[in-house]
């Protein structure tokens, strides 16, 4: 039989994705991010040091990004405060990906009574308002940044349980599923070697839009004051911070509402290149 | 190919010199070569070839509906007009009211959420060009249903899910020529119909071909039904024509070898073969096309001269009509697929002793619908078991219940002398019916994960079967279906669809079970592939003894690899027996419809149209 | 609302309305839940028998006034008053204003001192008011107090204040619209008795967002803007054609240690926090200058209100030396205590506060310098149930406004150990007996200022207590307008004629 | 080759057994959701810090002002009897009165309504309005310039916080260019609208990218069907096309959308009317915190809760009413 002799492009899987230059500088941006998260050791000076002969300047020589209201750098506290900012919508991003992983998995495959429990609760905590839960929620019990960060991974996951179930359901019963079953594998494997691995882009894109959502909604968060303390270098407190300065002395404002917008749209550039390389090669098979 | 002659002002379609290339970032390349298509009025003609052959991309260029990555050259003439010519808004205005178009899958054609009655009507205008009152609509609507078979006027007012797969095809096609166009094209009109239906839905062609004075241009893959359906046929081979003729002409005297090798790997259906003719290798993806003959690579008549030089289609000796593209035409002589006798159908049956699978009255409902519904099946060591009926007749949840991925709601079933429904099976008893029994799928591109080489997919099963040497055995599997040891390592991304099912049917192999439930392994196949998988199943039962179960709604298919036969209609079993016996001498009225349902080769559609 | 900038202008080139941006007022029009810019339109509205005009107290609806003895107060009610429906002012509406803060149950600030009335007597048209014991804070209560009206009050009940209702009294501007927590617009009433109302409104917009008040002020939408944050001074000032004036502020920050939690028991431990904050750079940076350091718990200004400059500078300076910036010292105090390697606290904030929050930034970084790690804890509204119900670590930064400028004020709230503002918790016999005893002698007695400086001065040298800075208040007007002879207490006084057109 | 025979029932006309039966579920859980709000928001109260009493009366209350407070407000008696006291007041539009403001919670809700639902409203039609525009246009596009370009504006207006947004957009079109107002929220009628643009377009930007995104796929999907190519080949206009073909096939997903555009408005409301400094429901529920004015809490709660459940309810019989697959579903799902 030679009709297998035909070769297929092994090369194929070699070949490295190709990403957009966008996306590339997003990545980096990122990687810049998370050195400055683990080692806030590179801040130039000390993040906390208050001048109160140098406040609110703007960019110069010492300060190449200014300073706030307290005289502290604005550079420094941007590197320091980097922890914090990534801290929140990681422990969000991570907290809903997993959560809804998990839900979305018991849902779609097992199906039945376990399916339509999940899908109830999960229709429930659609159709509320996260924020002004998590408002109400501080409000009432005088709760701090945790409970408020537990709140909105409860409501960050409904949207992302249903689409990743979808996605579930939609291969647990292709074939090669079956096939796994039919071969004798248990259950768990069955889930965790084939299903899991089929849905990984999915629920990266899952990540990364919670993420992104994390970094806007926690920001938010810190203009209402029920963020991280007051002077903590965190960069949506900063903002808050110095915002009676902002049509005067923008830097102090302006800096960490870019650093900011500049984390969101990296993480949700990368987050849609992952899914646009996804559904390419769904599409080519 | 610059012919700037005006196209002679003639009825019906034709193409000159039509090429459809595809716009790629590194260069383009050619998917169909300079097709030239004539339909005269009234006239019926067909495209046949494999997959992958440029029919369908064809199709779309005529009516200029291809995506924007793909561009046209050539021309286009229908009712005279140069299609291609003329602006785009006039372009658009001849389409449905001068040509139309009918696609492969009935469904996803319709709009899902507007009444058919309104689809139908869509595109009608009164005298003065405005849209149609609801009521002359309705009418409108009840009336062209009726030209398409369908009588009961209610269906106007159903929206396309409430509807059978025939009826929806009805809808597509009552919608498709609504504003009376001369010419109908057709990609694939019944591919996703079942024979009883695709028998029906052709005669309606047919007839509205008469009676309107329709050009017709079907699409098919399907070799039985352009003969019976279409007076002339054009064979198309990795974006060429390769071979035109009459139906009959094409059928009995081929000259092209593409032609001869097609026709002979189609399984006849009123015998058995030894082993099924098979076509090496693969139709060429674009880009990949060799210079000279396309199909050189693949042909036993091959010589160097073949792929020295493009090879034009030229005019035969022994018809006006019939033009090949073969250089070799003149000196070869094709044998036409004579009946040979076939081997006797396993003569004795043993159909005694203790059966490996036993069920037993077995009802499976899905909320109100009963897919199985008290079925009684058997299954000897060694045979190879069809269940034939068609779609939506229970075939694949029966199969699913013999391999323990379905639940039936009632009923026993009992394989290799464990009861499946007996309550909580243990582990070990799991691990038997694994090891008995397992299932080969019909889509190759789900049928393996794509996230793993088809070595691991291999290894897992053996793995589980408790073989030690892992490496070897993959190899020895792969070599078993006719792949090379070296295939371990590539992912499914990287296979045909053919290889794939070899990997699947690896896969079933691993746990060297004596049973493989086959569900419609070869529907999405191509004859040729067809082919070599019927042959491969085949050497596999002599070699290992395996018993098949065997589900296809192909009746030609179930002749070549069925010992015995189950026929299923609603749910239930009506027939069984030996294959010969049932296929020959049908006894129940169902069968009887299945069997007369398959497309005559004579060029006649047989029996009149039923009521 | 927007409206066009403010224009127009009187003869005297005074804009015709007055549009005011605050941070914050009080939900309701009423003076008893307090609030100063609230209580600064509402006594324009309802008038006082007295007013404080920053130095001594004038007669107003009262003709005359006088201290009769320790305990007692007679007022001669002006006559032919009437409130802005007509009706006549008569001494049952100021028994009746009077009687509401009196009651027990009746949720008023002014509860405090009003409670010490015992009686209130009228006879014709003059009004004693006897006491149970001398209460040197009264007449500054009765200033802001205004008269209401008995009947209004009868008619409406609970509602009077509320937007459905608003407020009836009888001075020179009636309340045209009350929005709570949105904005109060006041008019100007044509028939007042008195100095006629410069203006023909006074609006007062609340606007708490800092960055959406530059904007107001900015887009034109307001004319002025009162009590500035300090955070927010330096930007306004960044504005081209608004004028800002500021007062020494009669607000104080304090830092209190609960001598009841360790290791805030140990003196060395309160002496070192003492020592470890520069006081000068809180103001410096916090208040980004706009302010002084604190020396006591009240304001010198109050002070000298009751005793000679010489006497209060006197013991300021020897305040001062308790509380001197010295980082070496505290550290070696902090050695000597228990915990000589430092410790870690959370200090619980009022988070609603900018000004806060800068100056507990600042001093967390002093204290970080000697070993004493300080977390902020911002609080919303529960701030003050965490203080009180003491949940803390034994650390608290208050802000503390006085509303009578008079010492004796935050010393009845700090001193007494009992106190639930006395969130050091420390029993201070000397200040306590220093301050019963200034109770007793009569207001402009020398002898009281003495015995009051003396209080002061024990409390401080209980040393669980560091005055930490008194921002400056400060105004913005809209050229040409300038503010001339506002006070700390500017809500008491009949501020809108103190605004004036200057070069 | 999967062609499932469909049941051949009559047309219906009246309500099918299986939509009617769906309908009353749909209403009664809408009920009980509602229910179960109103017992979560009674509990409020009394979780208060220092207990609901304290909550009203403030720090500084004595002992005797706290019994008056006890015995006004009834928090002396059982809670189920203050529960049904509650809900009794509820059921009636009345939810107490402020503690603060002394009026009644309803009247409040009503004044800060008039601002709200204008700007829900505009900002609704905002979003939707453009998202719907810009994924269709995008759609029959891909990747032309105006895709690439519409994802990167959508992209950066989902990155930016609202607030950030929002002071951007007063600044230069409140304060430089003058254009619109920068705050408040106007006099009525015109004005109103005026007063309203910045805010609404402020609120709006951040949903786009989440309406365009979900539209754009969506369409493009249906464009990519066969029922697409068969309407071009029947030559059927464009107009057509989107009228029946991508806007009914998309309906339930638009509908769902725009239900879930609701929901999350309110996010963006209480950032937005305080950048604008809006007197708003969002200010009414972040000034009633800071106020910790319990009956206002709870009655903007509830009334927001209502306004959710009634949207997802409507949400849901929309694409019943619109959707004849879902309408079978519930037939043969019994
Ligand atoms: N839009 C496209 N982009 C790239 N390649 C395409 C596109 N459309 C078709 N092709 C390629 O053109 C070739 C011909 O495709 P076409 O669909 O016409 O085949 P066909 O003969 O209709 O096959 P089938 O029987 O499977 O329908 C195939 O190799 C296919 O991969
Ligand atoms: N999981 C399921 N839920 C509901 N209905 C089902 C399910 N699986 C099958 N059915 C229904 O049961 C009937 C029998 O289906 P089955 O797949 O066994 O038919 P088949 O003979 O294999 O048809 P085909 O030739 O189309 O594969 C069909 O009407 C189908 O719609
Ligand atoms: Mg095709
Ligand atoms: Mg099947
Ligand atoms: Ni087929």
């Amino acid at each position: 039989m030679s009709a297998v002799t035909q070769v297929a492009p092994v090369g194929a899987r070699l070949r490295l994705p190709k990403v957009p230059p966008l996306t590339a500088l997003a990545g980096v941006f990122l990687v810049v991010v998370a050195a400055c998260a683990l080692f806030p050791g590179f801040a130039p000076q000390d993040p906390a040091a208050i001048n109160a002969a140098e406040s609110l300047q703007g960019p110069s020589g010492a300060h190449p990004l200014g300073t706030d209201q307290l005289g502290r750098d604005t550079l420094s506290r941007l590197v320091a405060g980097a922890r914090t900012s990534l801290l929140g919508p990681l422990v969000l991003g991570l907290g809903v990906t997993a959560i809804s992983t998990v839900l979305a998995v018991a849902a779609g495959w097992f199906g039945g009574r376990t399916d339509a429990v999940i899908s109830r609760i999960i229709d429930f905590f659609y159709s509320v308002p996260a924020l002004l839960v998590a408002i109400v929620v501080a409000g009432v019990t005088g709760g701090g940044f945790g409970i408020t960060l537990v709140v909105l991974i409860i409501f960050g996951l409904p949207m992302h349980v249903r689409n990743l179930r979808a996605a579930v359901m939609e291969r647990a019963h292709l074939p090669f599923m079956e096939a796994a079953v039919t071969l004798g594998l248990p259950t768990w494997r069955v889930v965790l070697t084939h299903l899991v691995p089929t849905i990984v882009p999915n629920v990266v894109a899952v990540f990364f839009v919670t993420f992104t959502y994390g970094v806007v909604e926690l920001s938010s968060l810190s203009f209402l004051g029920l963020g991280v303390p007051p002077g903590a270098p965190d960069w949506g407190r900063m903002v808050a911070d110095n915002r009676a300065a902002v049509f005067t002395d923008v830097w102090a404002v302006a800096a960490p509402a870019v650093a900011i917008v500049l984390l969101a749209v990296s993480a949700n550039l990368i987050g849609e290149h992952v899914q646009r390389t996804h559904e390419q090669s769904r599409k080519e098979r | 190919m610059s012919q700037v002659t005006e196209a002679v002002p003639t009825a019906g379609l034709s193409t000159d010199a039509l090429s459809v290339w595809l716009r790629r970032a590194d260069g383009r390349r050619l998917i169909a070569e300079s097709i030239d298509l004539q339909v005269a009025p009234g006239e019926s003609i067909a495209i046949v070839g494999e997959s992958g052959s440029g029919k369908s991309v064809t199709a779309r260029a005529v009516l200029d509906l291809l995506p924007p990555e793909l561009v046209t050259e050539g021309d286009v003439s229908v009712g005279g007009v140069p299609f291609l010519r003329i602006g785009r808004a006039a372009r658009h205005r001849m389409r449905g009211s001068e040509i139309a178009f009918v696609m492969q899958d009935p469904f996803t054609m319709l709009n899902p959420v507007m009444k058919v009655g309104d689809q139908v009507t869509a595109a009608l205008r009164d005298a003065n060009g405005r849209p149609l009152s609801r009521a002359a609509r309705r009418a409108e609507a009840v009336a062209r249903l009726r030209e398409v078979g369908i009588t009961d006027p209610a269906v106007a007012d159903k929206y396309p899910f409430q509807l059978s797969g025939g009826m929806r095809q009805r809808v597509g096609i009552a919608a498709a020529i609504a504003e009376n166009p001369q010419v109908l094209v057709a990609d694939e009109p019944t591919t996703a119909l079942d024979v009883t239906t695709q028998r029906d839905v052709l005669l309606l062609l047919d007839r509205l071909r008469r009676t309107h004075e329709l050009g017709l241009v079907l699409i098919t893959h399907d070799l039985r039904v352009a003969f019976a359906t279409c007076d002339r046929v054009y064979v198309m081979y990795a974006g060429q024509i390769v071979e035109v003729a009459r139906s009959d002409v094409i059928r009995r005297a081929p000259r092209h070898p593409y032609t001869a090798a097609l026709l002979a790997a189609d399984p006849p259906l009123d015998h058995r073969m030894a082993r099924l003719r098979t076509i090496p290798g693969s139709v060429p993806a674009p880009g990949h096309r060799p210079g000279g003959c396309h199909f050189a690579p693949r042909c036993a008549f091959a010589l160097p001269a073949c792929s020295a030089a493009p090879v034009e289609l030229q005019l035969t000796d022994d018809d006006a009509d019939h033009r090949v593209r073969c250089v070799r035409a003149g000196e070869i002589t094709l044998e036409p697929p004579t009946a040979q006798p076939g081997p006797e159908p396993a003569a004795a049956l043993t159909t005694d002793g203790q059966p490996l699978v036993t069920v037993r009255d077995v009802r499976k409902v899905f909320r109100d619908k009963v897919a199985v519904d008290g079925v009684d099946i058997d299954v000897f060591a060694g045979e190879s078991v069809g269940l034939v009926g068609e779609s939506g007749s229970g075939k694949t949840t029966l199969a699913r219940m013999i391999v323990g991925l379905t639940r039936p709601t009632s009923g026993t079933v009992e394989v290799g002398g464990v009861e499946l429904t007996a309550g909580a099976l243990s582990k070990e008893q799991w691990a038997a019916v694994r090891g008995t029994v397992q299932m080969a799928f019909q889509d190759p591109y789900s049928t393996l994960n794509p996230t793993r080489t088809i070595g691991s997919t291999l290894r897992e099963g053996l793995r589980l079967a408790g073989v030690d040497d892992l490496e070897e055995r993959t190899a020895e599997l792969l070599e078993r279906v006719g792949l090379p040891a070296t295939y371990a390592q590539r992912r499914p991304g990287q296979l045909s669809g053919g290889e794939r099912q070899r990997v699947a049917i690896a896969r079933a192999l691993s746990r060297s079970p004596r049973i493989v439930v086959c569900d419609e392994v070869v529907s999405a196949l191509d004859v040729s592939v067809q082919a070599h998988i019927l042959n491969l199943l085949r050497d596999l039962q002599a070699d290992l003894g395996l018993t098949y179960v065997f589900i296809t709604h192909d009746l030609a298919v179930v002749r070549q690899i069925t010992d015995r036969v189950y026929v299923l209609n609603h749910g239930k079993v009506v027939e069984s027996g030996l294959t010969s016996e049932v296929l020959d001498r049908p006894r129940h009225d169902y069968t009887r419809r299945l069997v007369a349902s398959v497309p005559q080769a004579d060029g006649v559609l047989g029996l009149p149209e039923p009521r | 609302a927007c409206g066009s900038p403010g224009g127009g202008g009187s003869s005297e080139g005074l804009p015709k309305d007055l549009k005011v941006l605050v941070e914050a007022t009080q939900p309701v029009f009423d003076q008893w839940q307090g609030g100063v810019a609230t209580q600064g339109v509402m006594l324009l509205v309802n008038e006082p028998l007295v007013r404080y005009d920053g130095s001594g107290f004038q007669p107003n609806l009262a003709t005359t006034f006088e201290q009769a003895s320790p305990t007692r107060y007679v007022f001669t009610l002006r006559d032919g008053v009437t409130f802005s429906d007509g009706s006549p002012v008569t001494v049952d509406d100021v028994r009746f204003t009077f009687e509401q803060a009196m009651r027990d149950d009746h949720l008023s600030t002014t509860h405090v001192v009003m409670r010490s009335i015992a009686t209130v007597t009228t006879d014709g048209s003059s009004i004693a008011l006897d006491l149970k014991a001398p209460q040197p804070l009264l007449l500054y209560t009765i200033a802001r107090t205004g008269i209401v009206s008995k009947a209004f009050y009868e008619q409406h009940g609970e509602k009077v204040g509320t937007p459905a209702v608003g407020q009836l009294g009888s001075g020179p501007y009636v309340l045209d619209s009350f929005e709570p927590d949105k904005s109060m617009r006041v008019v100007k009433r044509p028939d007042y008795w008195g100095d006629p109302a410069p203006f023909e409104s006074i609006t007062f917009t609340i606007v708490p967002d800092d960055s959406a008040r530059m904007l107001a002020l900015q887009s034109g939408s307001a004319n002025a803007i009162f009590e500035i944050p300090t955070g927010q001074i330096n930007s306004i000032q960044a504005l081209k054609d608004f004028r800002l004036s500021k007062i020494a502020d009669a607000t104080v920050f304090i830092l209190q240690m609960d001598v009841t939690k360790p290791p805030f028991d140990e003196p060395a431990v309160r002496d070192a926090v003492r020592h470890a904050i520069n006081r000068q750079a809180v103001v410096d940076a916090a208040l980004a200058g706009h302010g002084q350091v604190a020396r006591a718990l009240s304001p010198q200004s109050n002070l000298e209100l009751v005793a000679s400059a010489e006497a209060v500078e006197q013991t300021l300076a020897r305040i001062d030396e308790l509380n001197t910036y010295d980082p070496d010292l505290a550290r070696r105090l902090l050695a000597s205590s228990s915990v000589p390697a430092g410790f870690t606290l959370k200090l619980p904030l009022d988070s609603t506060d900018a000004d806060t929050s800068l100056v507990a930034q600042t001093i967390a970084q002093d204290l970080a310098e000697v070993g004493i790690d300080v977390e902020l804890d911002p609080r919303g509204d529960d701030y003050i149930d965490v203080t009180l119900a003491r949940r803390h670590d034994g650390l608290t930064l208050n802000k503390f406004s006085t509303n009578a400028p008079d010492p004796a004020m935050p010393l009845g709230y700090f001193v007494p150990a009992k106190s639930r503002i006395n969130l050091t918790q420390q029993d201070n016999p000397a200040a306590q007996q220093a301050f019963d005893e200034s109770n007793t002698l009569p207001v402009g007695d020398p002898k009281r200022g003495e015995r009051l400086l003396a209080a002061v001065e024990a409390y401080h040298r209980g040393g669980a207590a560091l005055p930490l800075v008194n921002p400056d208040m400060t105004f913005g007007l809209k050229a040409p307008m300038t503010i001339n002879g506002f006070t700390n207490y500017w809500w008491m006084q009949r501020w809108d004629r103190l605004v004036e057109v200057g070069g | 080759m999967t062609v499932a025979t469909a049941p051949q029932g009559s047309a219906r006309r009246a309500l099918a057994p299986g939509l009617l039966r769906y309908v009353v579920v749909r209403v009664v859980s809408a009920v009980c959701v509602m229910f179960a709000v109103s017992i979560v928001v009674f509990l409020f109260i009394h979780a208060a810090p220092g207990g609901p009493e304290h909550a009203i009366g403030g720090e500084l209350a004595t002992e005797e002002q706290l019994e008056s407070i006890r015995q006004r407000y009834g928090f002396d008696r059982p809670l189920p009897e203050q529960y049904l006291q509650f809900l009794g007041g509820i059921l009636h539009g009345d939810f107490g009165e402020s503690i603060i403001q002394k009026t009644p919670v309803a009247t409040l809700i009503g004044e800060t309504v008039k601002v709200t639902l204008p700007l829900l409203a505009f900002t609704w039609i905002l979003a939707m309005g453009a998202g719907l525009a810009l994924g269709i246009l995008t759609a029959s596009r891909p990747g032309s310039r105006l895709d690439r370009f519409s994802l990167g504006m959508t992209t950066l207006g989902a990155s930016t916080p609202a607030f950030v947004v929002g002071t951007f957009l007063a600044w230069l079109f409140g304060v430089q260019l003058g254009w619109f107002p920068a705050l408040g929220a106007g006099e009525g009628g015109l004005d109103t609208v005026r007063h309203l643009v910045l805010p609404a377009a402020t609120a709006a930007i951040v949903l786009l990218a989440v309406t365009t995104r979900i539209t754009r796929v969506r369409v493009g999907q249906i464009l990519e069907e066969d029922q697409a190519t068969f309407a071009r080949a029947r030559g059927l206009g464009r107009w057509w096309t989107l009228k029946h073909v991508v806007l009914r096939n998309a309906g339930v997903q638009l509908v769902t959308l725009s239900g879930s555009v609701v929901v999350s408005l309110f996010t963006g409301l209480i950032l937005v009317e305080r950048v604008f400094n809006l007197p708003g429901i969002g200010s009414l529920m972040v000034d009633a915190i800071h106020d910790r004015d319990m009956p206002v809490i709870q009655g903007v709660t509830f009334c927001v809760a209502l306004l959710v459940v009634t949207v997802n309810l409507v949400v849901d019989l929309v694409c019943m009413a619109i959707d004849p697959r879902l309408r079978a579903r519930l037939e043969t799902n019994r």
